[in-house]
């Protein structure tokens, strides 16, 4: 569990301005969620917080510290879940562990039997634990994106950043991980940042929200703040027909979806 | 719009004229319009009938059944393509190469150059990567594949005999270097494409460098890597019998001296040998190829490996 | 007939300094060769040489011989330097050329399409040699210890790098199998040339010893040592005089009976009026005729004269390859 | 599941078992166990030195520069790559080919061999397709062309010597050979990958059977068949060094007789050329490749070939 | 001008029934529209009529003769125009006249003048004019579209035939095309068979209308006979949005879109 402290970050590819002096801090263990439409900036600003991308201006602290490349405390999952399809979904979940084995070690999947458990934990957490032979290359969508999660817990963070998890999954799916990613990160106490573009999704699952718009952040606040005059403020006059996906009848049990 | 037309045929006709003229002259260079080719038909008519000893023109159908067997008499007596006495377990005989009598020596020339040449071609192919090595610095390992790549295969060969005289084991480095070249260009390629995800995803997970490159970036490769060996294999067993005919040994050796006693029979035989070794090795490692695309598991490969002796038995006698 | 040889020669051909390489086929070189191609009348006569070692400027090492030819017979030689001894013969039977130098085993092998001139002579002796040879240390004292061990040899169809030194070996009792051109049972056969089997036996500790012409190797081994072996040797080898005179010092394991010189030959339906006043100036060739001038500092031609000889000189050639199993195809 | 990682491990491990086990028998039939090499590792040294007359261990720092100009007095007395006194006009001299002296033979053997197969390579490529000869057919032609290709250029080239002895002219028979084979089935299977659609288009329009397979289908590969042309022009110039050396002239031939001669300083000259002669020919071929597939106009492509000579010096010099 | 006749026509593919008894027939110089979703039989329908495929059952005739094999009077413009892309507009329309050429000259492009102009004339009434010498590869799909019903005017048919002419076009070049379509049929005296699945297209360009479902006729009638509910019956319950596609503001002066 670790607080982030986003400090007056700009970052500019060559003429574009991806981000343009965005300041925020989330707090330990909370649940946020990032908004914007395509083009707005999400993917930079959590690129920015794990260290992947350096800002051109200002600075991104977790726990104090500035963050300055890929950390083993801040896990990442992918919207394009970015597993290895070769390997088993078992073998993806171990990889999180790279970080406290040797390279031999791992080549030859050496490593403490701690980790292996951790691994097979993990993969129980996304509800993957019979597939866990399996070819990651052979599975669902939704099922390698689980496969992300599994690996990103393995790694044992105390940030979990996300971008656009569920932006290539079919409805169903959609509501599956992003349930399991609210209740990994409730169990774990990590604190989570995850970027999404469906807004039923976001008011569905999120706990605080960041808008963003053109780079600039337009909206920062929580569930009772976030009324239908924010979602016009971050997605403009567009058609939010689209953005506002169907749900199952599955979740019927679940919050209802404002539509 | 004329205009456009007539530039267009002018240009056209340009480039004809100029590769004619390049033929033309090319034709004179390498003397093919000295040589009079005509005048020497009659003989290579009469080679043709040595080198098809069924063929046989003094009486319909023209094809005397018996020719085939002067090719299979000579193919057995000299044990081109099996051997019956191998001791399949007893290496100094050659072990299980041996059991394919002289095809089995250049398929070892071939066999063993490709798995020498690997881990050289591995390392120069990843370190030839932009990825894995910065910008001026990869070249230097492009620099040294191209130029490996430059020099042909028999080339290296020459290079070698002061190490090793003239024989198989030459021919097995020279093998193993064109490797290095060929085999190491074509990982290089591969790693251009491989994608960015997985790699990102490896370093935030906080892995090492090297980690992040077995993972994150030859985990991607690991098929297309052995498709692409598998594929050299095949090449560098055609360089075996190339190598062989200069000295080297095996199958190349044999149909060099037969050409040398003008014995054209027996060395038709020797080139159906090759053919029949070359179109198996071939066939075996499309299928091995093709499997992989195919995303088979490994216990599939090796069901098609311990499989293969019998279809390929199926497939030549049907 | 060849209208490049003359002019293609300068892009590809000899030189004065290098070895020899015949760029191509045709390639003489002008300058060097020095023919006269001017005078419509001569005949032009094609003289295919031989690479039988290719340490020599062939060409230019040939050079007395064509210049006493053309100043005989009124004829121009146009000289042409084979990639292979098939490779003469076949030119030969395709009439690309007239006259040959060619080795001992070409005779047995054309004797459908060429006819024999003569038999070199050096040194007085039309005959020649073959030795195998070992070095000191290997612990090789007789034929039969090369048992299991890697011999170098000639060229595969050599005769005195390969095929004679195959029957010694086989007349002392070791199974030589399908060699030369595959194993053989009791020794592991590597084929090069000449020189280079010398000299790997020399530089390799694994190859126990070389067969090769007496001509590449008999400088290596001291003359005490033929005197107790070979009496043929001592009395018609024109290398004895200087045996032992070169480093390293050489074991001598075997020397072989006397063969035949190379020959020189003519192609069998050569119909020329010049064909016979060409071969007679060539067993007429004295070893003066046969000499450079002063100032010529490569190879000296390796014969001093040719010997009248018949395709019956060659049976013991014939019978090298009887005993080996090998038989040359009818060319005609 | 741990059964599974079991069983996984052993066939991983049985695979390295058995590749392992066919390497060192692949080891001991080429002789390479038995060849003590490093005690010959002195003699490579001492040609080494020779092959680099430019080291020079004696005196730091270990290069002595006037070993280059060893080389260069070879390759300029013996006009390896560039013949001053060569007449551009008149074919009987070479032509264009010999301004490269000796290279201009190599290079003027492979483009010969590759004009030459072309014709055949493009009739045997289009009737192998299954969509212009119906399938029991289009098989003869694919089984010719494996045939072909199973059997190395240099083996095409002892079989051609009784037409023309063994000289560039049977080099070129015997590259021309090769190239049936292997352009050929180039072209098949880029015929393979062609679109119905444009095929159906010109049925409808009532044309008949060539024109609809020359509009509708070659139309299609014509940016391919050309890129693929030149890529195999590329492999030519290799065999043409190939076959050199076994006789068929040109750079192959120097470099084997130097090697003879053991003239090592001279065969690495030799070899030099090579290298500076077969980049060049990739470069010229990737580039003209990489502008057809940027889809140039043949204006552009004009402009390219015109101004490659330039380029090359360019990138020579720089 | 030619009439067409399709006469109890089956076809099947395996055990596919792609047209089930079609008959109807169509006089000269009508343009007719096709219509019915994807899977319904309209391509194959088309195929029919030009002899690229052969019925399983009945047969169709074209001036009372069957059709058996792709002939010149009948031209066909595809859904992805299948023009050839190495080669220039104008060459793209010369190939209309192969029928009339031999090889050699049609390869050397020694075709009469007279073609000639008739392909310049077919790349006028397209519009195409001024590119007609650049590379078809190069052109925006609505144009290579053009150049494909260049193609077809060249050949000089009777009959016209188009599958779906404009699926893989914007709307504005959908219009364009549409309107060429219809414009040369008119000049030319063609008869015209075309197949959409643009409801508000077929309805503003279409005469008459022929409905299939399942490789079922289930309309054939004109403008004023094809109501809502005759969409509802080709397109059974399924939700049109989607089929009607915005009409552009160059069209304004054209009759309305019926929405
Ligand atoms: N590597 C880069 N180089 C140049 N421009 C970039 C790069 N990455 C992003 N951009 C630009 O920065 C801006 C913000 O992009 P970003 O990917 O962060 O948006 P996003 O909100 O994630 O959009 P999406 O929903 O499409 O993923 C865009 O204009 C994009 O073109
Ligand atoms: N060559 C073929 N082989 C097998 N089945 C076919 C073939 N062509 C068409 N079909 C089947 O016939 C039926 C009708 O297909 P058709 O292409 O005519 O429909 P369509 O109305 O043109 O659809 P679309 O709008 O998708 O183009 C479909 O079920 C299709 O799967
Ligand atoms: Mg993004
Ligand atoms: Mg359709
Ligand atoms: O001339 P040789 O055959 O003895 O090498």
């Amino acid at each position: 569990m670790s607080n982030i402290t986003v400090d007056g970050v700009t970052k500019e590819f060559g003429d574009t301005v991806a981000l343009r002096d965005v300041s925020f801090s989330v707090p330990e263990g909370e649940f946020v969620i990032v908004l914007g439409v395509s083009g707005s900036g999400k993917s930079t600003l959590l690129r920015c917080m794990n260290g992947l991308t350096s800002p051109t201006r200002g600075e991104i602290r977790v726990d104090g510290t500035p963050v300055k490349d890929p950390r083993k405390d801040i896990a990442m999952i992918f919207q394009q879940h970015n597993i290895i399809g070769q390997m088993s979904a078992y073998s993806n979940a171990l990889t999180g562990s790279l970080s406290r084995t040797g390279l031999l070690k791992s080549l030859l999947q050496l490593q403490d039997t701690e980790e292996k458990y951790r691994s097979l934990d993990a993969l129980d957490t996304v509800g993957l634990l019979d597939e866990s032979r399996q070819r990651a290359r052979q599975m669902s969508g939704g099922q390698q994106q689980r496969v992300g999660i599994a690996r990103a817990l393995v790694q044992r963070p105390n940030i979990l950043l996300a971008d656009e998890p569920v932006a290539s999954l079919d409805p169903g799916s959609s509501q599956q991980v992003m349930r399991y990613l609210r209740q990994a990160a409730k169990e774990r106490d990590l604190t989570a940042a995850i970027s999404l573009h469906q807004v039923n999704l976001a008011r569905k699952f999120g706990e605080r929200f960041i808008g963003l718009r053109n780079g600039e952040l337009v909206f920062d606040g929580y569930r009772d703040e976030f009324s239908m005059d924010v979602i016009d403020e971050i997605y403009g006059d567009i058609d939010t027909e689209g953005m506002f996906e169907a749900s199952d009848d599955e979740n019927a049990d679940e919050q209802a979806v404002t539509k | 719009m004329r205009r456009g037309r007539r530039i267009r045929w002018l240009l056209t006709g340009l480039g004809i004229t100029v590769v004619l003229f390049f033929f033309y002259n090319a034709l004179y260079t390498t003397e093919l319009f000295q040589a009079d080719l005509p005048r020497y038909f009659p003989a290579f008519l009469d080679a043709l009938t040595d080198y098809f000893p069924f063929l046989d023109f003094s009486a319909f159908p023209f094809v005397d059944p018996g020719g085939f067997g002067q090719y299979w008499s000579f193919i057995q007596e000299r044990n081109l393509i099996y051997n019956s006495s191998a001791d399949l377990t007893d290496p100094s005989t050659g072990g299980p190469f041996a059991l394919f009598g002289v095809a089995g020596l250049t398929l070892a020339m071939g066999f063993a150059g490709t798995i020498l040449g690997f881990p050289l071609a591995l390392l120069f192919g990843i370190l030839g990567s932009e990825r894995v090595m910065p910008f001026p610095f990869n070249f230097l390992f492009r620099g040294v594949m191209s130029s490996i790549r430059a020099i042909p295969a028999l080339v290296w060969a020459l290079i070698y005999v002061p190490l090793g005289g003239l024989g198989p084991a030459t021919a097995v480095l020279a093998i193993a270097t064109d490797t290095v070249g060929n085999l190491g260009r074509l990982y290089t390629d591969e790693l251009e494409e491989v994608e960015d995800g997985p790699i990102e995803a490896m370093r935030t997970t906080g892995a090492s460098r090297p980690q992040t490159i077995v993972f994150g970036m030859l985990s991607q490769v690991t098929t297309p890597f052995i498709a692409w060996t598998l594929y050299i294999f095949e090449i560098n067993v055609r360089i075996a019998v190339t190598l062989g005919i200069i000295g080297g040994g095996g199958l190349g050796l044999i149909l060099s001296v037969q050409q040398k006693l003008f014995n054209f029979t027996n060395m038709m035989a020797t080139i159906l040998v090759i053919i029949v070794l070359i179109i198996s090795v071939e066939m075996f490692s499309q299928r091995v190829r093709s499997r992989l695309r195919a995303d088979e598991s490994p216990e599939g490969l090796l069901t098609l490996l311990l499989g293969f002796p019998r279809r390929m038995a199926e497939s030549l006698t049907k | 007939t060849d209208g490049g040889s003359e002019d293609t020669g300068g892009d590809t051909g000899d030189n004065a300094s290098g070895g020899d390489t015949g760029g191509n086929e045709t390639g003489g070189d002008s300058e060097s060769t020095g023919t006269t191609t001017g005078d419509a009348e001569e005949s032009v006569v094609r003289f295919l040489l031989n690479p039988a070692e290719a340490d020599v400027a062939i060409i230019d090492q040939y050079q007395p011989m064509f210049e006493y030819l053309e100043s005989e017979v009124s004829v121009s030689i146009d000289p042409t330097r084979a990639a292979s001894y098939t490779a003469t013969l076949q030119a030969l039977r395709n009439d690309q050329g007239e006259i040959a130098d060619t080795s001992p085993s070409a005779a047995i092998a054309g004797k459908d399409v060429v006819d024999v001139v003569g038999i070199r002579v050096a040194y007085g002796a039309a005959q020649y040699f073959s030795l195998i040879t070992t070095t000191p240390d290997s612990g090789i004292s007789q034929l039969s210890d090369l048992q299991g061990e890697t011999v170098a040899m000639g060229d595969v169809l050599s005769v005195s790098g390969t095929l004679v030194p195959l029957t010694m070996l086989q007349d002392a009792g070791l199974d030589v199998g399908n060699a030369p051109d595959g194993q053989a049972g009791d020794f592991n056969a590597e084929y090069s040339d000449h020189t280079t089997a010398r000299e790997q036996m020399i530089n390799r500790g694994d190859v126990a010893a070389a067969s090769t012409g007496a001509f590449s190797t008999a400088a290596h081994v001291p003359k005490a040592q033929f005197d107790e072996m070979s009496q043929d040797f001592v009395d018609i080898s024109a290398e004895y005089d200087n045996a032992g005179s070169a480093d390293p010092t050489l074991e001598l394991l075997s020397v072989s009976d006397p063969l035949p010189r190379a020959p020189l030959v003519s192609r069998s339906n050569w119909e020329d009026p010049v064909r016979e006043d060409i071969e007679q100036a060539i067993l007429n060739a004295t070893e003066d005729d046969l000499s450079h001038d002063e100032g010529y500092d490569g190879e000296p031609l390796w014969f001093t004269g040719v010997q009248e000889g018949t395709i019956d000189d060659y049976q013991p050639i014939q019978k090298v390859l009887d005993e080996l199993g090998l038989e040359f195809e009818d060319l005609s």
